[in-house]
């Protein structure tokens, strides 16, 4: 096990815990108890890697970039998330959580969404696997991703929408909380290495599934064991964790992690936690987050919902606290930049959230010879509106 | 000695009340007490409006963002309090979520508790170890007690366990469903609270999360000690008759 | 070689050829001349591979469906299509041709596109090979498919609307043509096996790996070395040849393609070409096409703009004429009814056109051990809206 | 024999103008037909309309666009010039898409063509083999000309070939372009044509493609024996006046 990772009451340095209601201690209990026996298991991993190859499209391809590599003057492979089935790295997590909740006997599946592309992943996964499927979605999200919306309907899941705060996705998870503690019956299906322990450590395992993907396509390709960076967007982290899991211990990796700047870390409409942020309890995890000095829970910004997050993932907060994984940020402006560029020197429209990957690109001097893995997490599809927005701009 | 256990040694029948602090207007927490105060009742649960209250239901929600607009936060709070401290003579309670404990300094909290009149403490989301490896000495340095809630949800030991800790009196959550989803009382949290009586604590009871009017909190009592009642009050207050509103809804429990 | 495919000067049994205006003979004859030593080079080969497999995600999977095979009482299996990079099996089509074209030393690449699935596989390809690109677009379907255009744009793509007829594909097709004859140091990157020969055969040959793939993975899950059926839609017909390729020899191999009906054969809405129309000449290949008796072309109408041609592809035309292939028809209903139903019982939003193949299941008795291989020749994101529109209709 | 050979023993400079049959209107053609021979033209070539003319500019399409929605199609354009055959003395091309003649039925379209006064057919989309292969002896038997293109493209051996199969004429297309793209003649054009008239054909050639004024008929007729206008041509019709602007169009060229 990984020392990063490997949890002593599910805390990871200071951070994590399990910060929850009374009423979801029972809940709590089934999961702690049951996860490392069930997700270790020899025929789960062996049902969760079928389904990852069969359905989901896995292996999914570790793409060398001739002309960014030429531009940047070193050697750049992409991850390539954004060939999955759903079209982001989320679905890797969905199909492992959905498996084990079946598992665990349970029917009905609940989860949050911000922009909707986990929403969409688990009600993918909720109809291939006949669960019942709600899921909680900010009133103003609803409004903006509408498409994203119709998405999840023509799948079989019901949205309900989350009416409270600022009805984006912390309202969403707040929601999708409550409604379990009224119906702890459910299985909570969360989307991100985010909520209570052992929330992260399920989703980092299953999104580990990058990792060792990128470690065996190296050797193959390369012959080599490891790179000298892999950068990562973060939102809450799980397609970052995912592409890290299996080179934490190797010092002599660089992991980047590139939070949202939004306007700029010194506006007030930005998502870079570990620069606004501080220690703080966030949806039942102990981490980092953006809040005033009373504790109340600040509204993040990012031109990029699935970085519009004012946390980080616990276990990030101890890779950031121990210097393991060094944060950058990058601003909208940035990114659309980045995205412009990929899609057409490489022919590859990126989410937004994997655009921020992309955009530290120009900020950090490789050398020639060195190996750099970003890891796209997405596809852009859902971001075309906000693109075309900016089509004159950034067309050359 | 805490007057929490004052409070208990006289018997049955104890009606609490939850409000959010700085709801219905920023300075209404002091006049809410007083009055509340005078209508006999025995006990005051004050919120500490929150941005992400995870465990309340919409009414409570909805105070607390109204109340976080008004401008409530813990140091106008505690100011608040210390004005009226010496007119208090019920316990008050302070209901909060754990961030706010901690980012405010976790002593530096319990201190101004202290010298703001407050006996005893809730945090819905703070885990038992954490309290006790942390912050258990930190409480009886300052007098305050903590307040440990049980639910239908939780096992027989735990509920011991629970008992044991918990200071002044045990929190029964009456219901599987968070604040205010104002389902009467039905068959199953009876079962839930005679499998409490069963299991005879030594501490008192109270119930709450789901009484909102005469028949359910006479039901509550039965049971335990007395309830709590939140959301059917907070709903109940009228912003321009602060005073007849409390005193009716009071009444219409009491009498 | 296949004797369904194998070409006596261009022609498949009576269809096919090369009708294209004098001052095209010289392009046509430099394709000819070169394209089998091209594409059949092992080393041509090598890098239309590793494109495929790094760039591109394939292999697709085939994916076994236990609740639809339960449903119709047999083995179904999904071609996976839909998780190739772009969305569909055109970008196979793409990354062979933009190859050829970049041998052949072009270095501005022409295309038509209907609804923009061909016309951003061609931008995508060109992004990546550094290759100037024109898409040629009904002013119709720019209208109607905002979003594809400016993923295009973004790519990098020029889009030159087409003004005349119906200004949906065909006229695209036209015009592009028409471009082509203005400017022949363009290459004109077709999208289906359609054209002039030797275009149908060259998309073929790209688009057989579908079947390649089918061959192995049927014979890795199952021992065996071909299925009992397998079915696919037809537009022009290049997912379909891809699909049907490697067992066209096999003849108990039974092969279903499946037409739009559009609102019903009887209608004049309708593009199932192989009931409605004759033998004639469209687009320089003399194949079946909707006509009126004086050989004008007729509108088609399908719900799904790649469905939508008023022809098929000369090959098409031969392994119907020779009944090799067993031609069906579905309604618009019968499709949204289909697409629907996968995407509620597998987590799968299919293209309009591939629900198409879908929409058969119903109207066919498979034998409880038959394998059933259904080509999903794309993902439904750009349908959405269309979706949409009948979400009421067929939620359940 | 068959009469467009007649016209080319008399020398050069010949003109033949191209227009689409049921354009402006269904019964336009007959009219212009008249017109044209009344203002000696040499030669007349009958576009049929097509819905999709995939070697033409834009002009050209418009006029198929239009002549098709007013009704015009093969039985209608045969009838149309039986009535007129006996006035005709200039010779008349067909020109069209090689599916109208296929989706015809091939002999019923070379009897019809026959019976209706026409000389010469062009299909830019059929090719040379399948001519050979099927229609050659066709033609022969009906005394029809194919007449073929050769374009800048063309290499020389295969403007031989061509200028063998070719019957009456070689239809030279001037510049590497659909018609009506308007540009003047350029140098490369003029290097073409000389490759063709050192290639000493013995057949006559009219250039077309791009001949839109009498400047560019003139050097058309220095490098062959005449020239094709059609795009300039039908984009000077005026409806209302189809024999004034005929007349004014055809002046404006050779005077
Ligand atoms: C494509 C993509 N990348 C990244 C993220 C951010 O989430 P995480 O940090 O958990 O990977 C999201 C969230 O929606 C996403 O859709
Ligand atoms: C997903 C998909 N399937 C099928 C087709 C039909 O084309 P073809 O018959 O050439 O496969 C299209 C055309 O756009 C398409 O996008």
């Amino acid at each position: 096990m990984n020392s990063y990772l490997d949890d002593k009451n599910g805390f990871y340095g200071d951070f994590g815990g399990t910060f929850i209601p009374e009423i979801l201690w029972i809940n709590f209990k089934e999961l702690k108890d049951s996860y490392e026996s069930i997700i270790l298991d020899p025929s789960f991993n062996k049902k969760f890697e079928s389904l990852l190859n069969n359905y989901v499209g896995r292996p999914t391809p570790l793409f060398y970039c001739n002309e960014l590599s030429k531009k940047y003057k070193t050697n750049i492979y992409l991850k390539r998330e954004d060939l999955n089935h759903t079209g982001s790295h989320k679905i890797n997590n969905t199909i492992g959580q959905a498996l084990f909740a079946k598992q665990l006997g349970k029917k009905k599946i609940i989860a949050e969404t911000g922009a909707g592309q986990h929403g969409i992943a688990t009600a993918t996964v909720c109809s291939l696997l006949s669960l019942e499927c709600i899921i909680f979605m900010g009133e103003t999200d609803i409004l903006r991703q509408a498409i994203n919306v119709s998405k999840m309907k023509m799948l079989g899941a019901k949205i309900i929408p989350a009416t409270t705060g600022n009805k984006t996705l912390k309202d969403a998870i707040n929601e999708a909380l409550r409604y379990w503690i009224n119906h702890p019956e459910c299985y909570y299906l969360i989307g991100s290495v985010v909520g209570p322990h052992p929330y992260p450590k399920i989703v980092a395992y299953f999104q580990s599934i990058i990792s060792k993907e990128i470690k065996k396509q190296l050797q193959e390709k390369k012959g080599i064991t490891q790179p000298n960076y892999i950068i990562t967007c973060i939102g809450g982290g799980s397609n970052s964790i995912g592409a890290f899991y299996h080179f934490l211990e190797n010092a002599s990796v660089k992991l980047i992690a590139v939070e949202s700047a939004g306007l700029g870390i010194y506006t007030n409409k930005t998502a870079a936690t570990t620069i606004q942020g501080s220690k703080g309890v966030i949806h039942g995890s102990l981490t980092f987050v953006m809040q005033d000095k009373y504790g109340q829970i600040i509204d993040p910004y990012s031109i990029s919902a699935g970085m519009d997050y004012p946390g980080i993932g616990p276990m990030h907060a101890n890779l950031f606290h121990t210097q393991r994984v060094k944060f950058f940020n990058v601003t909208d402006n940035d990114v659309l930049q980045a995205a412009y560029e990929i899609s057409q020197i490489e022919g590859i429209i990126p989410a937004l959230e994997s655009a921020h990957a992309l955009a530290i690109l120009p900020k950090i001097s490789f050398k020639k010879e060195d190996i750099v893995v970003i890891n796209l997490s997405g596809r852009g599809d859902k971001d075309l509106k906000n693109y075309i927005r900016h089509l004159n701009q950034f067309l050359k | 000695m805490n007057i929490i256990d004052h409070l208990f040694k006289k018997g049955k029948n104890k009606l609490s009340i939850y409000f959010t602090a700085g709801y219905p207007k920023l300075n209404s927490t002091k006049k809410i007490i007083q009055i509340l105060q005078q209508s006999k009742v025995n006990l005051i649960e004050i919120g500490l409006p929150y941005s992400d209250p995870m465990a309340d239901g919409l009414i409570i929600q909805k105070s607390n963002k109204k109340a976080l607009k008004n401008g409530m936060n813990p140091d106008q709070l505690f100011s608040q309090l210390q004005l009226i401290q010496n007119e208090i003579q019920v316990p008050l309670i302070l209901m909060g979520y754990y961030n706010q404990f901690l980012k405010f300094g976790e002593e530096s909290f319990l201190n101004c508790c202290k010298k703001s009149g407050i006996s005893g403490l809730i945090f819905p989301d703070l885990p038992l170890e954490i309290y006790k490896e942390k912050y258990q000495k930190l409480f009886e340095k300052y007098e305050l007690y903590f307040i440990c809630l049980v639910t239908s949800q939780t096992p027989d030991n735990r509920i011991l366990l629970l008992s044991n800790i918990s200071k002044g009196f045990l929190y029964v959550v009456s219901s599987i469903s968070t604040t205010g989803q104002n389902k009467d009382f039905e068959t199953d949290p009876l079962i839930f609270l005679n499998r409490i009586n069963n299991l005879n604590l030594s501490i008192p009871t109270l119930v709450g999360f789901g009484i909102a009017n005469k028949n359910s909190f006479n039901l509550a009592c039965q049971y335990a000690n007395g309830g709590i009642i939140g959301s059917a009050f907070i709903q109940s207050l009228d912003e321009n008759d602060l005073e007849g509103s409390i005193h009716r809804f009071i009444a219409s429990i009491l009498y």
